[in-house]
């Protein structure tokens, strides 16, 4: 019985590659790894956003409306959904002059009960001290 | 020369566009550079702005990433892939991609 | 009415570059433009057979198969670029041709604008 | 020794990134430790049966044929990912799998390094 | 008859991506594409390199030996074998602290007569000028 | 931690790498990142090699780009593909690409 922790980072800006995106679906298939685990055995996944990457937070994306496809902040919603622990950097959001306000924050609106955190850098550095592996995106 | 640029990127191509010199010069951006019509960096606009030329950002792309026509800084308009068509073909002679 | 050339090179499924170059054609096809799409490096993913449509990855089989039907849309891929990547002439979707890249250098001769998408 | 869990998104077939996935995975299996080898997004290209070999681009079936061989390497493409590029199951290499993304996840449980490429 | 001038201009670093090989392979395509025009009519190709993409001109490159694929040096060799007209931004290199002789300057050995121009940014700037469509690699 | 960065990128990443804080820290070069290695800017070195780390470049990656190892600054080590496996397994605990 033993659970490993991996640290997802994302860096990048969202929709010119894939990368925030698979970021985030690749960190959800940890809740559904059991099946090739022994009992007890768990992988979980945390999100963190830093750089760049913390505008893949910004509210009211509609990549629906213009391009048919789903967007990032709908997956940064399932990741909440689901209980995940997402991590947004407060000095990153202070560079961009973004708020809370400006950022998705919990996924409330689909029945979710967690939160993202702004947190200082150095949280997400524990975080990634703490992971077994760091995976950035 | 009468030359459009399609800026598709935020971090790099800038010093590529304060080269160039253009009689006229229309910067649309588009994809990730629709972030230097909207993002503030330590409350500093993107510096690509205070180039001489006449900006517009593509609608589509900024509101997929979640920007507003309301965010947008007051020297870029907001376009959409019909006006670019016609920009590219009425305005200007040459477009390039960065 | 003019032409406009679109070459491609590394667009990729999944990013909006590509997308961005269908919707200009559409655009300008809307317009009463002629448009010939050359598709080059990476951007020969878009001449494969049987993609399917999935709520997380842009789907442009479709307005491309529109676009073809107007008569006024030519889409080209690189083929030796397509060969690399395993995608055969069997595997090119209806409407789509497979030329060598001076298809492309041929189609700027009368083009009254090109726009060359050169990078990822 | 021990086992190394490779994961990458977009590396593309003419740049170099997949070439150094291939070639630290055969350093590796060389060494005597096991390779498990995922690719997502644009990765997926490598999932193609039929790529043929020109010069100047890469061609990494035939080293990644004889990784198999070896029994000390597994290499999984993320079904959805290559569906949407319209590689299906006939597509797929001899030696390949095709499995969700949970696959890889589960891989990562009891590596001893996991090599993310997150990026092109 | 006429002639239609394509300006190349490649600022891109070689390898990460197939921008700068793919640059050179079409513009060195105009030199076949008669067969798809009238009598007289030509295309004519230049390449210039700018930026970060002098980088792609560097002597030496071992890229058959390490991963069995064609350099770029290679493929610029070959522009010069066909005559082409070739730049490179004599500022970037300074920048860089390159000098002719760290870079490819003709293609001597495999017999072709044409040399690569080092030459001020001004000069690159006319090229674009000149041309009747810019691509931008 | 004891951290290996694979560092693939030129103008992309330092600010990510600026940030890590691990108590062995490796930087090994590939990919374009190798310029990090070689290539003065205005007669400048990369702020990347200020950084308190041990740096490889790969040998494989500087020669396919034109850069010999006598062109490496004197703080990077010439690796190939086999010692970056045993840098990896032996010398640290975790290992990310940017």
């Amino acid at each position: 019985m033993a659970t490993k922790k991996l640290a997802f980072i994302v860096r990048s800006l969202p929709y010119k590659t894939e990368a925030s995106r698979l970021a985030l679906t690749h960190a959800i298939a940890s809740q559904t790894v059991e099946i090739y685990l022994n009992d007890g055995d768990l992988v979980e996944a945390s999100v963190s956003y830093v750089g760049d990457g913390v505008l893949n937070c910004l509210k009211g994306q509609q990549g629906m409306k213009h391009y048919g496809i789903t967007t990032i902040e709908g997956h940064a919603k399932n990741s909440l959904l689901l209980d995940m622990r997402v991590l947004i950097c407060k000095e990153d959001l202070d560079k961009f002059g973004l708020t809370e306000d400006n950022i998705l924050m919990d996924a409330e609106d689909i029945g979710g009960e967690t939160k993202a955190n702004v947190v200082s850098y150095g949280e997400i550095q524990k975080e990634m001290d703490a992971a077994t592996h760091i995976l950035v995106c | 020369m009468k030359l459009a640029v399609l800026m598709s990127d935020y971090r790099n191509g800038i010093d590529m566009i304060d080269r160039l010199s253009a009689e006229s010069l229309g910067i649309i951006l588009v994809g990730n550079g629709v972030y230097h019509a909207a993002v503030k960096e330590g409350g500093k606009t993107s510096s690509l702005l205070d180039k001489k030329a006449n900006f517009y950002a593509l609608t589509e792309d900024f509101e997929t990433r979640g920007i507003t026509a309301a965010n947008l800084d007051s020297r870029v308009k907001a376009v959409n892939y019909g006006d670019v068509v016609d920009i590219i073909f009425n305005d200007y002679e040459k477009v390039v991609w960065i | 009415m003019g032409k406009l050339t679109i070459g491609t090179f590394s667009s990729l499924v999944g990013s909006l570059s590509l997308d961005f170059s269908v919707k200009l054609a559409e655009a300008a096809v809307k317009k009463g433009h002629k448009v010939d799409f050359w598709m080059s490096g990476n951007a020969t993913m878009l001449a494969k057979k049987g993609q399917k449509a999935f709520k997380d990855y842009s789907f442009l089989a479709k307005p491309i198969q529109e676009l073809i039907a107007t008569g006024n849309f030519q889409i080209c891929a690189c083929e030796a670029c397509a060969e690399a990547r395993g995608y055969h002439k069997e595997d090119c979707p209806d409407g789509f041709i497979r030329k060598s890249m001076d298809w492309y250098l041929a189609s700027t001769f009368d083009a009254d604008r090109v726009l060359h998408i050169g990078g990822d």
